[in-house]
């Protein structure tokens, strides 16, 4: 029997596959195709302090082994997540987690204070690397001095697992992961999305309504694994490793990276069933390669 | 509704024209279909296409319950429908489903319903003139194309009901667009369905508008999860921003900001 | 019949198509494929002062819908370039532009001076973004001083048309553009290649020598439009597009995005003809689109 | 020797092992295959798997000169060739050939000449010693494998000369490695070929060394383009990284800092 319990902060998940903010709903979406109890945890679509309606449509393009969205945060806010979804979704048997994005300061913490008030949500995820949003997302994700003031601010609003989700549109990525280690995250999750853009040569226009979206799918995986690696050695904060992830040998090499859990996400756009599929698969590659439990491999990279 | 992830056994693939191809399929572990409303869509997975990263929405056509058959009309727009066209009987092809709301079937029998289409667009109406007969109404048929050979499965849908056509080639029917045939000066209706191109459904729907009758259109936005999960094929609805995939696809067109 | 030349400072194109430095070595190498008379020009691989060995063994890795390469700019050296190279490509009826490569400031400048001497090279492009090097290379494309300064000192040497080639591993690559420009550049070429990984999770060891390498292909495609389309709107120089080019439309949605030429790359491994087809593809785009020269489609993008 | 990018009609698809095939192939425009050298090798593209980005570089196993036929020996090991092993009689691959220099067929005819292969190593041998025995060589075989059945093309070996076996479960020839069959201290060769998996090539060649005889090898380092452009296949020589694909894939070990 395999050990697949990690630990994030104080967060314990008991296995180390999570799903991705914006790719998995609040979960119930899936719950047709596959038993939640059996993930590790679940990020919830991004929460903002006011109900958003995001981008106008087209929000879609489809690219080499990838795919472009530019959704814009689309969501109910914060109030009506804890009035109406929470309620819901606070029983699953797996860690839920709130994705909490704002556009400035004050509503990264007013929203963070807010979920603070749940119990049954044992952490959020602070995204400050939506590519999507004319003001804050990605802004607060590209400069070490903004990201150490939001995480500061977060940090003294929100008392259980704070994870920083870090934007890989940036020069050096172990700078932004050190400035939120220094101002007190417990965890760090990366990639979101790089910035892209798709053209319709025929119409000679871009297919985006935003003109840029956030590039996703089996193409970034490379760049991720090496911003994990990178992140890795420069951080002694456990890692959230996602970008790419298609299957279980994808989750190990994030794994090996340095990662101590993993997010599924545009992989669940294609098969539902995959997230579950990943974590059997984590359990297979251990039992094969005789290890006892999943700490083995973590950051086990052999150089 | 429960959705399904299934494998499904491809028991024929028959060309319509040589831009389409009807494809019927069964599952593959031999469970009996569920119950699909017409209107409601698929997911299907490309194999083997570097192209289609995605899977593909794909129109519930018809079911036949007796053979625990469920029929798509693929139109080969691009690598990963041109890639679905190809299968042979016997392959596997992994959908989801049965996907989205469908159209609404009235309660009154006396209502005349008009079933508008538009080239591939007609896929849904076929289930839903046999379901909205089956339910004792008489569903008449308004379909359009480019040409005579555009208009796919006319005979199947002349089987059902009255049809009428039009082609912008005057191949086959009056000539022009949908909203240009005499039916629709010579005849009111009080619920109309439609499902094609853009530009056809917004004047259909304008025409509805016009004529006050109720009308449910199917939307194409493009899609990645089917599932309400990505919010991507958003429409701007009287309500905000809605999933096509969930909310949708068929909308009244009093939701729509057309 | 359509018009298709265009201009890269006083450099002259019969066509926007060019390959890409290090993927179409001196061009010899495609001579039994294309006739290279069709091309618009040849970017020969990095040249260095000295010569170098490059990489160790493994240098590549296949990812979704591209690949990685550490290669290390493996070369003979300028001296080398100028005695048995330059003899058997200087007649070749296409630009042949030198991409120069080096370490330290004093090795750029050192190597442009003998390119400077040669009649029949028209431009070098300054390859400030390779990924692949210890020293030098990328370090010098991700800050504007060091742009700044590079670009500065190769103006000084350098009196032909003067291209340099960004990296896309940057916050904000319109800032990197601006240096150049500022310091005399007559064009850019964008983008290198993305920093990326891949792991063996069998072995439990990274697949590339250097651990990391260039990610290229179609996967990177997006981010190359993205910033190309960014660049354009930021700086006043003609620029050369490149980063997943595949085929005619990709080449198309470069110069819809503001790309005066283009550079293909990759594709050359997959389809030792695709340069050729490139720009028959481009040619067959602007007459069924009723253009009278490719002009009419650089920058084109309707919004 | 100018190299070609041309599109192969296959001819057959013969099944070797579960893991192995043997396609056959002739140039789909009817032309005469170009003079092709024991060793070379060929780009083949993979069309239809998202998993294969590049082409696949594969030795060519033998030229039918009579029927104008290239055979390519296929070793299913990721998801190229195993797409490429569902190729079908009258499809259409693409593929870049001759590449790569290819091995030395000495002048004097009184050398005792080993060719010694593991694997799907054997394929280039079977060309490399019906070539060696038709410039009037008589060529002997060491062959080896895991088990009998991994052992591809035995018969067609046996056809041209002499051929000593080994696999490590003893089910056919001698039970061990290639460099502990008995042949090799019984008698003494001139000149060794070998193709096979790394660790049996650096035996191969350590055997070799030991008994001062000449030896070539060839490599299979990961290769892009095949054509000495991308540096990616480097192999370190006596003169520094040389690209295997142009300068190799036939390498005598003295320029090998094995």
């Amino acid at each position: 029997m395999v050990k697949t319990n990690v630990n994030i902060g104080s967060l314990k998940l008991k296995n180390p596959v999570m799903t991705a903010s914006g790719t998995f709903g609040y979960g119930t979406e899936y719950s047709d195709f596959i038993d939640l109890s059996k993930l590790g945890g679940i990020i919830v679509k991004g929460t903002t302090l006011a109900p958003r309606e995001g981008n106008p449509y087209p929000r879609m393009a489809e690219t080499p082994s990838g795919m472009l969205n530019a959704v814009g945060l689309q969501n109910k806010g914060v109030d009506y997540f804890v009035e109406n979804i929470y309620p819901q979704i606070k029983d699953l048997d797996t860690a839920v987690v709130v994705n909490v994005s704002g556009s400035t300061i004050e509503d990264y913490v007013a929203v963070a204070e807010k979920i603070n008030a749940l119990d049954k949500i044992p952490a959020i995820e602070l995204n400050i690397s939506c590519p999507n949003v004319k003001e804050g997302g990605m802004a607060f994700g590209t400069s070490p001095r903004s990201i150490e003031k939001v995480v500061k601010a977060v940090r003294q609003a929100y008392n259980k697992t704070l994870i920083v989700k870090l934007s890989p549109n940036v020069t050096d990525i172990t700078e932004m992961a050190r400035a939120a280690e220094a101002e007190g995250a417990d965890s760090l999750s990366l990639i979101n999305t790089l910035l892209g853009m798709a053209i319709d040569a025929e119409r000679r226009r871009p297919i985006l309504s935003t003109v840029t979206g956030g590039l996703s799918g089996a193409c970034v995986k490379p760049v991720a694994l090496r911003m994990v690696w990178q992140v890795s050695k420069a951080v002694k904060l456990p890692l959230i490793g996602l970008g790419g992830i298609m299957n279980a040998t994808d989750a190990i090499e994030f794994l090996l990276a340095g990662a101590t859990a993993i997010q599924i996400g545009t992989a669940n756009f294609i098969d539902p069933q995959i997230s579950v599929k990943v974590a059997e698969g984590i359990e297979e590659y251990l039992s094969r390669q005789g290890c006892h439990s999943v700490q083995e491999i973590i950051g086990g990279l052999v150089l | 509704m429960k959705k399904s992830l299934i494998d499904m056994s491809v028991t024929a693939n028959l060309s319509v024209n040589n831009r389409s191809v009807l494809l019927k399929m069964t599952p593959a572990d031999g469970s009996v279909l569920p119950e699909c409303k017409p209107g409601q869509f698929v997911e299907m997975l490309v194999e083997g296409e570097p192209k289609a990263f995605l899977r593909r929405p794909i129109s519930i056509n018809y079911v036949d319950v007796e053979k625990n058959e469920l029929w798509l009309l693929i139109q080969k727009v691009g690598a990963g429908t041109l890639k679905l066209a190809e299968v042979k009987e016997g392959d596997i092809i992994n959908i989801i489903y049965p996907l989205g709301n469908g159209f609404t079937i009235p309660n009154n029998k006396e209502q005349k319903l008009l079933l508008v289409g538009g080239g591939v667009g007609v896929a849904p109406l076929l289930m839903l003139g046999t379901e909205l007969k089956k339910a004792g109404h008489t569903p008449v048929f308004l379909l359009g194309a480019r040409t005579k050979d555009d208009l796919l499965l006319l005979d199947k849908f002349k089987e059902i009901s009255e049809v009428y056509v039009t082609t912008e080639d005057a191949s086959e029917g009056e000539k022009g667009f949908v909203t240009q045939h005499s039916v629709l000066t010579k005849e009111r209706f009080d619920f109309i369905y439609c499902c094609g191109p853009g530009p056809m459904m917004k004047a259909v729907a304008q025409y509805a508008n016009k004529v006050a009758t109720e009308c449910e259109v199917s939307l194409e936005n493009k899609m990645a999860c089917g599932i309400g999960a990505c919010l991507c094929c958003v429409e701007d609805t009287t309500n905000g921003n809605v999933c096509v995939c969930k909310e949708g696809p068929v909308f009244n067109i009093k939701r729509l900001k057309w």
